[in-house]
């Protein structure tokens, strides 16, 4: 456990809690941001490369700029107005914390990871990778491809302009026709 | 991870909506009201905006001015005729050649003066050279506001520079040149500077051409500019639109025919005419004037007679017109301009009234604007061709 | 297809880029304070007043008539007159302007008061660099500061000031020549009542 | 050769001068200096070089007053710029206000890293080289949505929502056309795409059927992604003021435009990578002259093909934009995909070339017809009133 990694870990927890408490939707995106950002260089720490830039890619880069999007065209990115001390919010949260927390050690800890050895980083990973996406994995990666399409063409589909509805109001022609009356 | 195609910035200002009182929300969605102005970078001047937008799509637009009045035509009545023409060149601070035009012309009308041949091409050539010099600058503002760096604005302007020159070798200042007078105009052109507009002239066809292989066929300005901003010419005629603006609809109305004041009907040319009503066709409509405009400045400049410039009866002080009232107007680079005068036989008008063209061709902003984007809106805008000092007076 | 009218585009840029190095007339600018263009003749911008011989006050051709004053569109001109008078060009006694204020913040070089002067004593200048410090006092011309010798007009405005001077040189034969004619008809009268004189003085030495 | 071999061993000796726990620390500062110097001054000239060659363009001398034959007018802009004011908003969120030039600097810089300057002369030589250089390019949008919504200015929010907006689309076309380049040399490695260019200008990918469609998508991909005209419609002033950077001023402001003309190297370096041989010579005959010099050569002749495009185009409006990104540049780039995969397939013959250069030409022409006839705009022509029909 380098120093590194500790810095890293501390940054990444410290951005994640302060993504659930900051009361500014914005603000909780950004440090979220950064908590993607320390993952990603934990997985630089272990030598997954690909890996590491794809979770900056993905979720620096398109992720957390789509809830920003989100947040703005929703909540219009204001305070939150949720009281802060509501103990029920806070009851429920934590309980469904240390449940997912439980599971996911309990599945780690009976993991075949834990027994082995964790391999090194092997100098043509990135071409095994690719080798066995496109021959192992091929069925789930075309199944994802053909879902995020079809996620595509749907929000093309909503974001298709609508008719234009302004011009029957203009003004000159509306004042003429009263003016007529 | 991909964002819509369309238009992903649809629901961006709804953020600011809480911060800034918007009106009551329509149909689901909220409206933004943008105030673009008084110092907008595009507003061509101290003209203001308050545009209501869903999205960027334009509902509502209210053209705010009068930042710039200056109580023109209380002035004119409060001094003498002449006295008001200088006054003119600061109407539309672009063509004070053709102002003083439409003023001399209604005040010729109203006292009854004749005006020499030789002064009538003077007047012809001047007016031609103010048409050339307006649409030139206006196309190179157009594409401006367009979003192309200065490139085309400064090619305009290089070339309207030399029309300033001729400007100001004859009459003493490049844009309020104050040259007209009752009667003629203030001084006479020499040989020389008739030889150096033939110069000017000969070489502008071949500026256009330059100008239009630049732009005319950019794909992002057709892109941009056909089929946005439609006027019909119905609502054209209705809102008593003229100019340029006027014939990219379609309809032909040139004062230059249909009065044939001055003495325009010797000239060959002819009226362009558009037939989308839309920002591009009232680019090209100007940019085939000016080629007219060069042929008009050929024949008048290879014509023109001796003779006296001025007629040596009108009185310059103590002028004093009949009773009566007239409406002298001319075929401006803007449109139809306009003066209307009454005179009670004192040295001072009665009455002075300007038909401004800009201001009259800004009433129809609304009608084209609605339902185009903000950055339509711009363009629009600069397609009319106004000059603030014209509209607000 | 796409791309054709920009390709255009591009060309004509990229020779209005090398013409801008080789052809000046594309690149027209004129960098100002170290290379001024030649002012047009005609040019024009604030009126000033002009004084024959070397002596602005006594040489200053305006009368204070108030002429422009009244015809100023603008109303820029102020002028109070003197009590005492001083002899024109011709020798006549001839009102001057005690005070004769122009302010150049609201003038708006229309020329009207040079077309309405009877006198030519009003002309315009041509000088653009009015920049000062002050706002108020250093754009309030003031008489001293107006008058300017025709010397300075003739280096301006050539054309119009040998057109002036010719004016000016035919009222003077005008003048001189009615002067002549007054003299004459007085130099008759009196000859004539002289001989009057002489001949009633004859007549009454006759009766005598 | 002899010239990265110098700068390498200067380096290592440098290196050895430190105390053996620093020598790593030090050996990464060694790296980065060059790097961040050379292109802080590069972009000072560059500022210097746009201003002159976009006033030939119109017809100006350009800026000529500061030192000899303006010279130092970039010094002088910087001394102006550091002593401004620097204007916070008042209901801004001042952390992010701060941070957002900062972010998109660092971002900018970032990219540097994995270009191969010269043989062995790159900062950080890693497996993933380009997909390093995507990553950290995606971090500037974010930056950008700092700046627009920490000014608290609709302007600038507008402005920093159409910036992501258009990055993100364009974004996809670019690394589809990057693709191409990667599909054919099999190496997602910098250093490997040069080292398959190294055989003179008929190597170079942009001889390619692939290459030279891939080249002009990227290049295009690249104005849309660093925000210059026709594309800088987030900045775009008719109707914008100055987009996500309204409120900045004084040294932010001029953050902005050093991240943005770094981010412009970023991307002409990585083009000239991919397409143009990165650093070889376009003859071997030529190699004596050392790698950066031509890398640098052909990044100045694309940096002045962007500034001769700025000083050319109008700028798209913004619906427009998204659509030529979706329509047009996303379909060419999947079609020069398939391109590049029938090259590697028939492993690039004569037959190779004529195949997927016929696919590119007409995939090219009959799109760009099908799509100008879509989107109705034509050159057109004009009529004349007749003489007689003057209607009142």
């Amino acid at each position: 456990m380098s120093l590194f990694f500790i810095i890293t870990a501390l940054i990444t927890m410290a951005s994640a809690i302060a993504a659930m408490t900051l009361r500014n939707l914005v603000h909780c995106v950004l440090c979220l941001t950064v908590t993607f950002a320390g993952i990603a260089l934990v997985f630089l720490q272990l030598g997954a490369e690909f890996i590491g830039f794809s979770q900056i890619l993905v979720y620096i880069g398109a992720v957390s700029i789509l809830m920003l999007f989100a947040l703005l065209m929703t909540r219009g990115g204001t305070e939150l107005t949720l009281k802060r001390w509501d103990p029920v919010h806070w009851i429920t949260g934590t309980l469904i914390g240390i449940a997912g927390f439980g599971v996911m050690s309990f599945a780690i800890f009976n993991s075949s990871l834990r027994q082995s050895k964790i391999p090194e980083a092997k100098a043509d990973s990135l071409h095994a990778l690719g080798n066995s996406l496109l021959s192992q994995y091929v069925l789930p990666l075309e199944v994802m491809a053909l879902l995020l399409t079809v996620a595509l063409i749907g929000a093309a589909l909503i974001a298709l302009p609508e008719k234009n509805v302004f011009r029957k109001n203009a003004s000159f022609s509306k004042n003429q026709e009263s003016g007529n009356k | 991870m991909t964002p819509s195609p369309g238009r992903p910035t649809e629901a961006m200002p709804q953020f600011e909506m809480h911060a800034t009182g918007v009106e009551g929300a329509t149909e689901g969605t909220e409206r933004m009201e943008v105030s673009m102005g008084p110092h907008h970078p595009s507003t061509h001047g101290v003209f203001r905006m308050d545009v209501e937008l869903e999205g960027e799509t334009i509902t509502k637009l209210k053209p705010v001015f009068g930042y710039l009045h200056r109580n023109h035509e209380k002035i004119a009545e409060s001094t003498s005729y002449l006295g008001s023409m200088p006054y003119t060149d600061r109407l539309d601070y672009f063509n004070s050649m053709t102002n003083n035009w439409a003023y001399a012309l209604s005040v010729e009308k109203l006292a009854g003066i004749e005006v020499p041949e030789r002064a009538e091409y003077i007047r012809v050539i001047t007016a031609e050279l103010t048409r050339l010099q307006n649409h030139v600058s206006l196309i190179g503002f157009l594409v401006q506001d367009m979003g192309a760096l200065g490139t085309p604005l400064m090619y305009a302007f290089r070339e309207r520079e030399r029309i300033l020159d001729l400007f100001e070798s004859l009459s003493g200042a490049r844009m309020m040149c104050n040259y007209m007078r009752f009667g003629g105009c203030r001084c006479d052109v020499s040989a020389d500077w008739i030889k150096q507009a033939q110069s000017v002239v000969e070489a502008f066809p071949q500026f256009l051409d330059e100008f239009e292989a630049l732009i005319s066929e950019n794909e992002v300005l057709m892109a941009r500019s056909q089929h946005v901003g439609i006027l019909k010419p119905e609502l054209a005629i209705d809102a008593g639109v003229a100019g340029p603006v006027l014939r990219a609809t379609g309809v032909n109305y040139d004062l230059r025919k249909v009065d044939g004041y001055g003495i325009y009907d010797r000239f060959q040319f002819r009226v362009p005419l558009g037939d989308h009503g839309d920002v591009y066709d009232r680019y090209m409509i100007r940019v085939l004037e000016m080629r007219e405009s060069v042929k008009i400045l050929q024949q008048a400049l290879a014509e023109i007679p001796n003779g006296d410039y001025v007629n040596p009866k009108a009185k310059l002080r103590g002028f004093r017109p009949p009773p009566g009232e007239a409406y002298g107007r001319i075929e401006a680079p803007k449109g139809e301009l306009g003066f209307y005068l009454i005179s009670d036989g004192s040295p001072k008008p009665y009455r002075y009234r300007v038909r401004p063209p800009s201001l009259i061709n800004l009433t129809i902003l609304e009608d084209m604007c609605l339902g185009q984007t903000i950055a339509d809106a711009v363009i629009i805008l600069g397609s009319i061709d106004i000059v603030l000092g014209e509209v607000d007076r | 297809m796409i791309g054709k009218g920009i390709l255009k585009g591009m060309v004509e840029t990229a020779r209005n880029l090398t013409g801008s190095f080789h052809d000046p007339d594309r690149l027209t600018t004129v960098e100002y304070p170290e290379q001024k263009i030649p002012a047009k003749e005609n040019a024009r911008n604030f009126p000033f007043l002009i004084y024959d011989g070397d002596d602005w006050e006594t040489g200053l051709r305006c009368v204070s008539c108030q002429i422009c004053e009244k015809e100023c569109p603008p109303q820029c001109i102020y002028i109070e007159k003197d009590k005492e008078k001083k002899p024109d060009f011709l020798g006549k006694m001839q009102m001057q302007p005690k005070i004769f204020d122009i302010d150049v913040s609201v003038c708006m070089g229309c020329q009207i008061c040079v077309e309405v002067c009877p006198f030519e004593s009003i002309r315009m200048d041509n000088d653009f660099e009015y920049a000062g410090s002050d706002r108020f006092k250093s754009l309030l011309l003031t008489k001293d500061q107006l008058a300017k010798s025709n010397k300075y007009y003739h280096s301006i405005h050539p054309t119009e000031a040998q057109e002036t001077d010719e004016i000016r040189v035919q009222k003077r034969e005008d003048h001189l020549a009615k002067e002549k004619a007054k003299a004459e008809k007085l130099a008759k009268a009196k000859k004539e009542a002289a001989s009057k004189a002489a001949l009633s003085k004859a007549e009454t030495a006759k009766e005598e | 050769m002899w010239f990265e071999e110098l700068l390498i061993a200067i380096k290592h000796y440098l290196v050895l001068q430190m105390p053996g726990s620093l020598q790593p620390v030090g050996s990464a500062f060694l790296s980065c200096l060059p790097i961040m110097t050379s292109f802080g001054g590069l972009f000072a000239l560059a500022t210097l070089l746009e201003r002159k060659m976009l006033g030939r363009i119109q017809n100006r001398y350009g800026p000529n007053r500061v030192g000899p034959g303006g010279l130092l007018q970039p010094v002088a802009d910087g001394i102006k710029m550091l002593t401004k004011e620097d204007i916070v908003p008042k209901n801004a969120d001042h952390l992010i206000h701060f941070l957002a030039p900062l972010g998109l600097l660092v971002s900018a810089m970032l990219g540097l890293s994995v270009i191969p300057f010269g043989h062995r002369l790159i900062a950080l030589d890693i497996e993933t080289g380009i997909l390093f250089f995507f990553a950290v390019g995606a971090a500037s949008e974010l930056a950008i949505f700092m700046a627009g919504w920490g000014s608290r200015n609709k302007y600038a929010l507008l402005g920093a929502l159409r910036a992501i907006a258009q990055m993100i689309s364009y974004e996809i076309p670019l690394i589809l056309s990057a693709l191409s380049v990667l599909m054919v040399v099999g190496s997602l490695s910098l250093s490997d795409v040069v080292q398959a260019q190294s055989g003179g200008i008929h190597t170079w990918h942009i001889f390619t059927p692939w290459g030279f469609l891939g080249c002009i998508l990227f290049l295009i991909s690249t104005l849309a992604e660093i925000n210059r005209s026709p594309f800088d419609i987030p900045e775009a002033e008719s109707e914008l003021i100055a987009g996500h950077m309204t409120e900045y001023s004084g040294f932010k402001y001029a953050l902005f435009f050093m991240a943005e003309g770094v981010a412009m190297f970023a991307m002409c370096a990585l083009t000239a990578t991919l397409f143009l041989g990165g650093y070889h010579a376009p003859f071997p005959i030529l190699s004596f002259i050392p790698g950066p010099v031509w890398l640098f050569g052909k990044l100045t002749s694309l940096v002045l093909l962007f500034i001769w495009i700025r000083g050319t185009m109008p700028r798209l409006r913004a619906d427009q934009l998204m659509e030529f990104a979706w329509k047009f540049m996303l379909p060419m780039s999947v079609v020069n995909l398939i391109a590049a995969g029938i090259w590697v397939a028939l492993d690039g013959g004569v037959a190779a070339w004529i195949s997927s250069g016929l696919l590119n030409f007409v995939a090219y022409f009959g799109w760009s017809r099908i799509l100008s006839q879509a989107s109705r705009f034509s050159p057109r022509t004009y009529r004349y009133a007749e003489e007689a029909g003057v209607s009142e």
